[in-house]
């Protein structure tokens, strides 16, 4: 009547407890690391359009304003969208058989919106207001990244809520000069004013930003 | 020293003066109850007793998915008292778990010879008592799917708990509540394993209770260590389930709504908690050792010693109903008053005065020692004292929060179809647990038994 | 599924593929904008069936249905900002100044018009929940003659032949039925079709006819006469049964008036109103002395004050307080006003016009001004006609415009099978609409052009604030059809009318009007009528039984108008607290008489018409009357208003009345989940008298502050604060429908009510205090009172709820959890639970939401955040401007829409009212022993009572 | 090297079989018994002791840091650092740390999981869980041994490789 166990029980019994201890932590890391990552935030995935606008043409090429389309953006919650009409400003002169503008010239005949599909999102239960980061000198590129350089709109930012925290934590050296809100190439140069400067100017900090009912309502 | 005393069916009556064990043969012990898992029916009947907790465990399943799938609204919780039948059945099993740890843990402590018989019944209670608890605090919540806020864990919110919430503590409690009585039953299992390992005879068994037995043979240094440590893990434990209790009281306690807002809640939950535990364990023990055949070690002895327990802890719990009256008249803010004034003779009086006379009156029978021995009153008296304690968790929840500070928010509460499923379900849930466990587990400490029949002889 | 039979089964139809099925033909907008969105989630809900899906369906990002910009950019203003535009709300035929806040271009919530006399900034809860009524999906019927559809040539044609024949017999056959009018373009379109076809004959009606007090001024004056009190003037009130707080044209200027003078800390003399009632009205319960008489004793009572007043007589069977009142009367002359209720007799009225005039209030304490209906018309009397007519046969053409007498007026519905061609136009589907031949769409006020005039006869042009929901045509076309081939446009119609009065300046006086929402100079004259000495002999009748049947419209439901908006349908009336049905109101004494307890049946008959409906048992009524509600047990309706409630319009009409206990019982749902307590209300709502006030200011407000152990003041750069008068709250439920409308509450449905889990954020408590049989009844409103050290924020376990540096309460709706914890902790008791998801089981398209508030999903508390999306966009103004928030910057959603001015809310840290009130010496904190330090504090209410009178 | 296993009625004749078989110089001797033979000190309490108290103080100090630092919010008025209101969480996380070392550190110290060890082949020791109290002796001359045990009365004996 041998032994109950072969010796090479002992080795295969640490390896199972060994695996069940590691497939814990590893079930505890991703769900603590994963929703982090860029795949979990779709960074930069390219979201496709009814129409393939690219911003590297317009913006980079054309060296044309945000606001020239964005129109609310320095007004309103919302920074907007170009009407159809916009668009058709420039696209009934040149490209007017382009086939790849079918559906902007439909939009604007049959007076039916484009619908453009959002790529820098927020749940629905943040309320974002535009108008008040572009006032305290928070630049386009700091959330939508170098759009300057995109053919096709990308999300460049992980958007998590720590993200934007890490910002109204410590404002200062994110913020930018008036003039290079909308330069999506701008960085910070030994003869731009200091983040304590900047602070002054806008006269950000009287509030505590880290208040739930700045964002959430 | 009479012997034992058997009756035409070979089932010894509990007597007064019993000595703490009849039969003291160390290898008929661990014979008999060593046997019980390897047979296909531990005892007559088995399955026959197994299906309908099964079907009930079954109806708890079914009713957490449709609670999952329509919502809270399905149970009779509605305004003010936004907490119902959850919350009741939460306290209600938690205090039968925390009874079972005091058995297992405290007596331990205390030496007392008739625990070593009825503590491994006990710790298997805490285990699925605790089970039945634990799942409530999430069944409660409105959206159940984000119960793991509550941990905290670095997320993408940077959003942590909110440590001062006594419903955080609470978690915390049962979460470390249901790990420990889990290490320390395995822990208490360790040298049965060994020996169910030994004596199995199907290779199937052996390997599995070999591998749970994780390769203890009783060496000396082996035992060193482990009855060195199980004193320090008893002597842990039975400070964590007066935490883990007192805890639960300040889930009523930590809130300033009249009929919570007493200091005495947590030693008043602890008092319930051994009155419940006792009741409970009485009544396992009284059905498995019928069940199981164990009379020879479990005798009137334990009948006599555990109905003390649950006089003593009646009385604290009728010592608490007193305070909580006087404090409340003694502090003099009117609308506990008029909280406790209707608790006593508004809309739930009943099942307020149903929990003192089965809480504190009847248990007082148990004054007379023939009654402490006399199976089916004690029987009785511990059913009584289950029920009456859920009635006071009715009172405690309901009873308050019906009655709160601004007239025009009274309101009545009805529990529902679904609360009553929910804690059928749960019972059932209880039963179906311990009678798998009687089915792979030996339902006594077998080593602890030997030195109690050592002492004995 | 659970038992969700809110809207008499909708939920559980809306979920069921045939009644998608079915919409889709019946309604195609309604099926469109409902399916879609439930469609989807519904089946993700079914399929989620399991605890890992239900996890799943947590955390999907929701369909994404991208961003959709207009083509061609809209001409006003920016897509994002809201903007205001003017309009009215038609009440009764009078119009109130609205402004209407538009968010994304379209109309979210109604806001008062301070330019417009009958408004002064204020509105009612029936305006408020108007802006439900606009997005209501049952106003999507198809116009069709019987039960076939039609196109709008076919009724085009069909009135052409209407049009010759009227032309053969110049009008013989043709009657037109209208409820009240004041639109000037209404009426010149109705002189044009007279002059036209002389024999034509035009009909008014209004369930609420208010004939008597019509015939109270032919009786004084010999001229129908219109009475403009100025109750901030009058020192001594006495108000027989009136309805001036209520529901009397222009209430909304009156209750303003009346509060100015309620409040001692904030006038100079304090007003005393006595209040003469059968059963508790607004003016009653903010009374100072609410005495209690039924129909019978007020016939006898007025004559008697007259007699004393007039004729220094004393009756020998006059009451104790009667000597007194009449003493206190004269001893104001010239600053006196007397008010008797529609439902007193003509007599009555008369004896009052005459008591006015003696005590010298003309030009004082009221105005006479000529009426400002277009055609001021006995109501009954001209319906009567008109049924005779149709028995007769003597009508061919019959046009029912915006009336539903097939539902109030008995008799009619048989009536009308005698008439050869019937058309009625409606909102929504009525009776009337399903008995006629035709029935044709009608626009909503706020989505046409049109016009009326308020009480005082200001006019208002409506101009629509967006694009007709449905396919719908506008009356003045429909009366266009009627007169000519071509149809004339609303705004045409319009313009013709008040080109006629402007001449060439039409253009900028269309504009100023349109932007001021009112036409100036356009008010009825004063008229310089003489009183008539019969006036003063008038003895009104004193009805015979023993138990008299008041048939009084329900305060919010209307005639049944409103019966299909929810929120009106779920606001809890002042002083039952019920919501959904219209029990039988009995006194106690009369429940004890039959016997009859809450909700126990009881059956009325009088004459042939008997009704069987539950009882309700109200404390202060007067013991021999019985009150049955109008507007309900509707069955043409939309979906929400559909068997809810009795119909009790057969009552209506002469006979006696007889009552008896019948057997069975009906649930009715009240937000009171249970009986009425007789407690001391002093520990809640704190009142005193006037003279004990006076004696020492401190008498009310008089704990001294709490010190506390932590440290308490939020350090942020604003401070909000809330002061609540509870000398002026009239309990009119305005602000609690306007906290609906602006923070897009749901409304659960009569089954989860009476679960005990209504969803208001804002409740107006009421007290009793007394005998069961003449208590005194106390306000107040209670929302969250955003406690600096906030018991609920302790508890919640996953910070959901918590406190932001600027003083606010903030709930966090994406990291609740729902353990419910913190409702449990608030003393208050002003959290509300979504058992289930209530929001989107609503019958109520995504369109009508405030996109500025989020929608609460299930198991998510929710409560009163101060209307934190008005202090954000201020907050962000402010910050752009580099200024600190203004005192008065913020105004809550409560505090815009009440007449009587009872909130006052800012940024205490810039000073401001809020400041003031607080500071005054009636100002308390509720439960202030719980050591909470709430923001938000009351004033206690003084009484100035006179001590000759006993109650 | 070889293992001689001898199995006993009961403890006491296996103690008394203990000190004579010191007595005659066997020293490698190791009992397996079905209940513990004895008291006996092992390091494991002071494990749990320090596991408890590290616990203890890293949920105390956790609960501090995310109050205080990580994302400091006013809750109710109360004060940041409100540590009365962390010593609940931090004696739970405390005990779960303590009762956690205490059973891993018994399974550390006596290197289990053992399934297999080489007295395991002696069939007598299939009964040293039960009724049986076993010696074995670790003996380079395992003919001494079993003579001895024989000599003091052992029910059974039997020999296997080391």
């Amino acid at each position: 009547m041998a032994a109950i166990f072969p010796p090479a029980a002992n080795l295969a019994a640490k390896l199972v407890l060994l695996s069940l201890a590691g497939l814990v932590l590893a079930g505890i890391g991703w769900w603590w690391l994963f929703p982090r990552t860029d795949y979990a935030r779709h960074v930069d995935w390219t979201v496709d359009q009814p129409v393939p606008f690219s911003h590297q043409h317009h913006v980079g090429g054309l060296g044309i304003d945000c606001r020239f389309c964005h129109t609310t953006v320095e007004v309103a919650g919302n920074a907007g969208l170009p009407p159809t009409y916009t668009c058709m400003t420039c696209h009934s002169q040149i490209w007017t058989n382009a086939a790849l503008l079918a559906p902007v010239r439909r939009s604007l005949a049959e007076n039916v919106p484009i619908r453009w599909r959002r790529v820098t999102d927020l749940p629905d239960y943040v309320y974002f207001n535009h108008a008040i980061h572009v006032a305290k000198g928070v630049g386009c590129e700091s959330c939508h990244g170098q759009v300057a350089d995109m053919p096709l709109m990308r999300k460049a930012r992980s958007m998590t809520m720590g993200f934007c925290l890490d910002c109204h934590r410590d404002p200062a050296p994110r913020l930018r000069p008036p003039e290079a809100i909308f330069d999506t190439q701008w960085h910070r140069t030994p003869d731009t004013p200091s983040p304590a400067a900047l602070m002054a100017h806008y006269r950000v900090g009287g509030r505590n930003l880290t208040d739930c009912s700045i964002c959430h309502r | 020293m009479t012997g034992p005393t058997r009756d035409d069916r070979g089932i010894t009556r509990p007597r007064l003066g019993d000595p703490v064990a009849l039969s003291t043969s160390n290898a008929a012990m661990t014979e008999h109850v060593s046997a019980v898992p390897f047979r296909s029916q531990p005892f007559a009947r088995y399955w026959l007793a197994v299906a309908p907790f099964g079907a009930l465990t079954a109806v708890l399943l079914g009713s957490i998915l449709y609670l999952f799938y329509a919502g809270v609204g399905i149970w009779g919780i509605d305004w003010p008292v936004v907490w119902g039948f959850a919350l009741i059945n939460y306290v209600w099993w938690i205090a039968i778990a925390s009874g079972g740890t005091f058995i297992s843990a405290l007596f331990y402590l205390t030496r007392s010879e008739w625990r070593n018989a009825i503590n491994r019944i006990a710790e298997t209670m805490t285990l699925f008592g605790a089970v039945c608890a634990g799942i409530y605090p999430i069944l409660h919540l409105g959206r159940p799917w984000f119960f793991y806020w509550l941990f905290p864990y670095p997320n993408t919110m940077d959003l942590y708990p909110q440590f001062r919430s006594p419903l955080l503590w609470d978690f915390f409690a049962i979460l470390t509540y249901v790990i420990s009585s889990v290490l320390f039953w395995y822990f208490g299992l360790l040298p049965d394993l060994a020996t169910m390992r030994d004596r199995a005879t199907k290779r199937g068994w052996q390997i599995f209770y070999g591998a749970l037995a994780l390769g203890f043979r009783g060496s000396s240094t082996q035992w060193r260590h482990y009855h060195v440590t199980y004193g320090v893990l008893a002597a842990i434990m039975a400070p964590l389930v007066c935490s883990v209790h007192s805890i639960v009281g300040l889930d009523f306690a930590g809130a300033a709504t009249p009929g919570w807002h007493s200091t005495q809640f947590p030693p008043f939950f602890i008092f319930g908690a051994f009155l419940s535990g006792f009741a409970t364990v009485l009544l396992l023990v009284i059905a498995l050792r019928r069940l199981l055949r164990l009379q020879d070690w479990m005798t009137g002895r334990h009948f006599d010693a555990l109905c003390k327990l649950l006089l003593t802890s009646s009385l604290f719990v009728g010592y608490a109903y007193t305070m909580d009256g006087f404090s409340i008249f003694y502090g003099g803010e009117k609308a506990e008053i008029v909280n406790y004034t209707d608790r006593l003779f508004g809309y739930y009086a009943p099942i307020y005065w149903g929990a003192v006379l089965f809480n504190v009156i009847v248990p007082q029978l148990l004054w007379i020692r023939t009654i402490r021995v006399n199976q089916v009153l004690v029987t009785l008296i511990s059913l009584g004292v289950i029920v009456g304690m859920w009635f006071e968790r009715y009172t405690i929840v309901v009873g308050s929060l019906h009655r709160p500070h601004l007239p025009s928010a009274w309101g009545l509460y009805h529990g529902s179809l679904w609360d009553w499923l929910t804690l059928m379900g749960t019972v059932g849930l209880f039963v179906f647990g311990i009678l798998l466990a009687i089915r792979i587990v030996p339902a006594m400490s077998m080593f602890e038994m030997r030195d109690t029949l050592e002492q004995q002889r | 599924m659970p038992s969700l039979k809110q809207w008499r089964g909708l939920d559980a139809l809306a979920r069921d593929p045939a009644f998608v099925a079915r919409a889709e033909a019946e309604f195609p907008m309604l099926a469109k904008a409902m399916a879609a969105p439930t469609d989807r989630r519904g089946v993700l809900r079914l399929m989620a069936a399991g605890l890992a899906l239900a996890g799943l369906t947590g955390c999907d990002a929701g369909a994404q249905d991208g961003i959709l910009m207009p083509p061609v950019r809209p001409a006003s203003g920016t897509v994002g900002t809201s903007g205001l535009f003017a309009t009215a709300h038609m009440a009764q035929g009078y119009a109130e100044g609205v402004l209407l806040r538009h968010a994304a271009g379209r109309p979210i919530k109604v806001e008062g018009n301070t330019l417009h006399p009958a408004s002064l900034g204020a509105t009612d809860a029936i305006a408020q929940a108007e802006i439900l009524g606009f997005y209501d999906p049952d106003r999507d019927i198809t116009l069709r003659r019987g039960r076939t559809a039609q196109s709008w040539q076919d009724l085009v044609t069909a009135l052409a032949a209407q049009r010759a024949r009227a032309e053969q017999d110049r009008g013989a056959g043709l009657r037109l039925l209208t409820g009240r009018i004041t639109s000037p373009t209404l009426a010149r379109q109705i002189a044009e079709l007279r002059a036209a076809y002389p024999e034509m004959r035009w009909h008014q009606w209004e369930p609420v006819t208010r004939d008597a007090v019509r015939a109270g001024a032919l009786l004084a004056y010999g001229q129908p006469v219109q009475v403009q009190p100025r109750l901030d003037v009058a020192d001594v009130i006495v108000a027989f049964d009136g309805d001036l707080l209520g529901s009397a044209p222009g209430h909304l200027r009156f209750a303003r008036d009346f509060a100015s003078r309620r409040n001692p800390t904030r006038t100079d003399r304090m007003s005393r109103v006595y209040a003469v009632e059968p059963a508790p009205t607004p003016m009653g319960l903010v009374a100072d002395h609410r005495l209690i008489a039924g129909p019978r004793d007020l016939a006898r009572f007025v004559p008697m004050l007259a007699g004393a007043v007039l004729r220094d007589e004393t009756a020998s069977d006059a009451p104790p307080w009667l000597a007194a009142m009449a003493a206190d009367l004269k001893g104001a002359r010239g600053r006196a006003f007397v008010h008797a209720g529609p439902e007193l007799p003509a007599e009555a009225h008369a004896l009052v016009h005459a008591m006015n005039e003696a005590l010298g209030g003309r030009g004082a304490t009221y105005r006479l001004t000529d009426p400002a209906e277009a055609e001021p018309v006995a109501l009954a009397d001209s319906l009567a006609a008109l049924m005779a007519d149709m028995q007769a046969g003597r009508v061919h053409t019959l046009i029912v415009l915006d009336s539903n007498p097939a539902y109030t007026a008995p008799g009619f519905a048989d009536a009308l099978t005698r008439v050869a061609f019937s058309l009625t136009m409606a909102m929504a589907p009525t009776e009337t609409a399903g008995l006629t031949h035709w029935s044709v769409p009608q626009r909503h006020g706020f989505e046409d052009w049109s016009d009326g005039r308020a009480f005082d006869g200001t006019a208002t042009i409506l101009q629509p604030q967006a694009q007709p929901l449905y396919d719908a045509i506008s009356p003045h076309t429909l009366l266009s059809l009627l007169r000519g081939p071509a149809p004339v446009g609303s705004r045409d119609a319009v313009r013709a009318t008040w080109a006629a009065a402007w001449g060439e300046s039409l253009d900028t006086r269309w504009h100023d009007s349109l932007a001021a929402g009112l036409v100036d100079d356009t008010a009825v004259p004063v008229s310089d009528v003489r009183l008539r000495d019969a006036a003063a002999q008038a003895i009104p009748p004193v009805p015979d039984g023993d138990t008299a049947l008041l048939l009084r419209p329900d305060p919010h439901v209307w005639d049944g108008r409103w019966a299909n908006n929810a929120w009106l349908q779920e606001l809890p009336r002042a002083t039952t607290k019920l919501v959904w049905d219209n029990p039988l109101l009995l006194s106690p004494a009369g429940a004890r008489a039959l016997g009859v307890r809450n909700g126990e049946r009881v059956e009325v008959r009088r004459g042939d018409a008997h009704v069987v409906l539950p009882a309700w048992v109200v404390p202060g009524q007067a013991p021999d009357t019985v009150i049955a509600t109008l507007g309900y047990g509707r069955r043409d309706v939309g979906e929400v208003g559909r068997d809810v409630g009795w119909n009790v319009y057969p009552l209506t009409g002469g006979g006696p009345v007889s009552l008896r206990k019948a057997e069975g019982h009906d649930a009715l749902a009240s937000t009171e989940h249970h009986d009425p307590i007789f407690c001391d209300a002093g520990e809640y709502v704190r009142h005193t008298d006037l003279a004990a006030f006076e004696a020492d200011p401190h008498v009310l407000g008089h704990e001294p502050p709490l010190d506390s152990l932590y440290r308490t003041h939020p350090p942020g750069p604003a401070a909000w604060g809330m002061s609540v008068d509870l000398n002026a709250c009239i309990g009119c439920n305005a602000c609690v429908v306007a906290c609906m409308a602006e923070n897009n509450v749901p409304v659960v449905g009569k089954a989860q009510v009476l679960h005990q889990r209504e969803m208001h954020w804002l409740r107006i408590d009421r007290y009793y205090e007394g005998a069961p049989d003449d208590p005194d009844i106390f306000l107040q409103p209670m929302l969250c009172q955003h406690c600096e050290q906030a018991p609920c924020e302790v508890v919640c376990p996953v910070e959901a709820t918590l406190h932001d540096s600027e003083g606010l309460n903030v709930m966090v709706y994406n990291r609740c959890i729902g353990t419910r914890f913190c409702s449990n902790n608030c003393p208050y008791k002003v959290r509300r639970f979504n058992y289930f998801p209530y929001a989107q089981d609503e019958h109520r398209t995504a369109l009508a939401r405030n996109p500025e508030v989020t929608v609460r999903a299930r198991g998510v508390m929710e409560k009163c955040t101060f209307c934190l999306q008005r202090i954000a966009a201020a907050r962000i103004v402010a910050d752009i401007e580099n200024r600190p928030v203004g005192a008065e910057e913020v105004v809550t959603a409560c505090q815009a829409a009440c007449p009587t001015r009872v909130f006052s809310f800012g940024n205490m840290a810039e000073g401001g009212a809020v400041v003031e009130h607080k500071k005054s010496p009636l100002s308390y904190a509720l439960l202030a022993e719980q050591n909470t330090h709430p923001r938000l504090t009351y004033e206690g209410v003084v009484r100035n009572r006179n001590k000759d009178v006993g109650a | 090297m070889r293992i001689v296993v001898g199995a006993f009625a009961d403890k006491a004749a296996m103690q008394t079989a203990l000190a004579r078989l010191r007595e005659a110089g066997f020293n490698a001797i190791e009992t397996y018994t079905p209940s513990p033979p004895g008291e006996g000190h092992s390091p494991l309490p002071l494990v749990i002791l320090v596991a408890g108290l590290v616990g203890a103080a890293l949920g105390f100090w956790w609960q501090t840091h995310e109050t205080g630092q990580a994302y400091p919010l006013d809750i109710g008025g109360r004060a940041h650092f409100s540590w009365p209101a962390y010593v609940p969480i931090a004696f739970e996380i405390g005990v779960l740390f303590a009762i956690t070392a205490g059973v891993v550190g018994f399974f550390l110290i006596n290197r289990m999981p053992q399934l297999w060890a080489p007295v395991d082949e002696a069939p007598a020791l299939r009964r040293a869980t039960s009724d049986r109290w076993c010696i074995a002796i670790h003996t380079e001359a395992p003919d001494q041994a079993r003579h001895a045990l024989w000599r003091f009365a052992a029910l059974q004996v039997d020999e296997v490789p080391a």
